[in-house]
């Protein structure tokens, strides 16, 4: 069974997306929410290793309101989907386990 | 399915509150139940009937407990994290000899015995902190 | 004798309070009269950014609360140059342009000129 | 020199409030002067008179009042700051309605602007924070 | 049923109390019977250093409580080997030596294998 | 006049030591505390910026109590000073400014 991440930091400051990626897993979901968002950002530090993560079939989340609380709408990366949190609790019922990143 | 949440951060200084809360009434909407909320580390201040925050912010402390009673949701306190960051119901502060208790009365303070029982309880646990 | 005081103001606006206290303190200080100036560095720049919808989440926008900060008479706002560039933002993306962008050098040689840091 | 000390982290959860007592303890020392401690953000947690540690652990709250009842330092807690976070006095409590206060006696809540002032006052203005 | 629950504890100890308050949470739930694991990742693995005297700061030393966790039958002690490389430290300088190193892919199916995650 | 910056995070997981010494210059002192200590290991992710700016006369502080706790002792690099809290307070009366970096 596979794991729903998520990640509420901003990884322009902080190491924790980058950890979570480090040992993310084909069949995972990473949900960016909170600062966690700044890193659906086109300019993110871990834009590589998310976009090798897409291609591998992890799905990468970012919660749309706290993307439209701080107005990065037109900044994200267009491989990370939005959701709200119905999609939220519909991750974490499709994981097994949800590890929270903070 | 059966949820618990952890939820280990402050109201107001930290949106993690927030987000357990709309989490928490999200997984309800969508007909899961809610098994418990357990508040550890700084978490614990959730619970406290002293916040008064302004007029146009959350009372996180009522909204909890209005949604504790609409959904019967236990609401459980980590009595040793509480205690340090002085957070008493009126027991703990006759035991101590403490002049006044601040725990709201939704709110229950209880062993971390309780995190465990509520992973054990429930088909997913998840933790909201930082 | 005006001191002079620089508020510097390193946090994300909205997971943490951080950045809105600083703010207050921005604004609680203009009433005294001191020469102060502000700097937004780090992800403190993302304060910035027009369009935020902060109600979204149940707060107040920093975008509708910064443009007043000129009104209290702060009107030396400073954004830190490499903080823009690693994150991929120019200066005319910002929320208002009578800021101005200070490389490394300059941010240092405006530390050192301070009576007063305030650290947030 | 004058000193004034901004604590912005809560006693327990963070090492910074220990770090700021340690500091002003050692300004003494060396005989520089105190003349205001300013709690902010979650360092308003400082002033509680209900943290209830352990035996063993550190009583934060007794620690600062016993240091400024010996040097006669100012403790002043961010008003604003302290009614989110659920820090009263008993002026503030009646004022709200609130069931009870728990401002310690030796702290005063009062606004901001007694940071600005500390820092208008003092040759040295250090922050303890995160 | 015996539930599978994995603690992982990626902070720093001493700086902020997650660490100690991760720790309290292991010893806690080795009283209710389950298959228990333990991961330190990230700057969690700073708690397993040898040489700590915490109560220089007031705190009691970690070095000093870890070595409890088998007698509580936690058995089941990780550590992150890349979280080990990028601080330099070997295994073998760690306190004890009942810790199994696991590189990321072993640490994602771990995780893959529990009922529950407890993230500190 | 300069400036005494005060950093109490882990490089490893935050990039609050990275960002004060972008803005440290010559004539400024960095002192390293709680978490922050970290900082100064043989291993820190920012040896060479360290080193770099200490050549240039910056003087790198680590508190010793925090040493001490952390077991850190034997794995600190060599160009930077341990220091108790008196030598803290002597330094923030060195400096004209003590700016934290939280």
């Amino acid at each position: 069974m596979s794991t729903l991440h998520t990640v509420n930091k901003s990884p322009f400051t902080h190491g924790t997306l980058a950890s979570c990626l480090s040992i993310c897993t084909d069949s995972d979901g990473v949900l960016l929410l909170e600062d966690g968002v700044f890193g659906a950002m086109t300019t993110t530090p871990c834009a590589t290793r998310l976009t090798e993560l897409i291609e591998q079939g992890v799905r990468v989340y970012a919660l749309i309101d706290d993307v439209k609380a701080r107005g990065l709408e037109k900044m994200l990366m267009s491989n990370i989907e939005l959701t709200d949190y119905v999609g939220f609790v519909q991750l974490s019922t499709q994981h097994r386990c949800v590890q929270s990143w903070y | 399915m059966i949820f618990s949440l952890a939820v280990y951060s402050p109201p107001y200084s930290s949106q993690a509150s927030e987000s357990a809360y709309r989490f928490a009434e999200a997984l309800l909407a969508e007909g899961h139940s809610l098994y418990r909320i357990f508040f550890y580390q700084d978490g614990v201040h959730n619970s406290s009937q002293l916040l008064t925050p302004p007029q146009d912010e959350t009372d996180f402390t009522s909204r909890w407990r209005e949604l504790s009673e609409r959904h019967h949701i236990d609401l459980v306190v980590c009595i040793a994290a509480a205690l340090k960051r002085g957070i008493l119901d009126e027991e703990e502060a006759n035991r101590y000899e403490k002049p006044a208790h601040n725990l709201h009365e939704g709110f229950a303070l209880s062993g971390l015995g309780q995190l465990v029982d509520a992973a054990l309880m429930s088909d997913r646990l998840v933790t909201f902190g930082g | 004798m005006r001191k002079k005081i620089l508020f510097i103001s390193r946090h994300a606006p909205y997971g943490s309070s951080i950045a809105k206290e600083a703010l207050d303190a921005v604004l609680t200080a203009a009433a005294y009269d001191q020469d102060l100036s502000l700097l937004f560095m780090d992800d403190g720049i993302f304060q910035l950014l027009p369009n935020q919808q902060a109600n979204a989440i149940g707060q107040k926008s920093f975008a509708s609360m910064l443009p007043a900060l000129p009104l209290y008479d702060v009107e030396n706002i400073f954004v830190h140059l490499e903080s823009l560039q690693a994150r991929g933002i120019s200066k005319n993306e910002l929320l208002f342009d009578s800021v101005q962008t200070l490389d490394s050098t300059a941010v240092s040689a405006l530390l050192a000129q301070q009576d007063h840091l305030l650290s947030f």
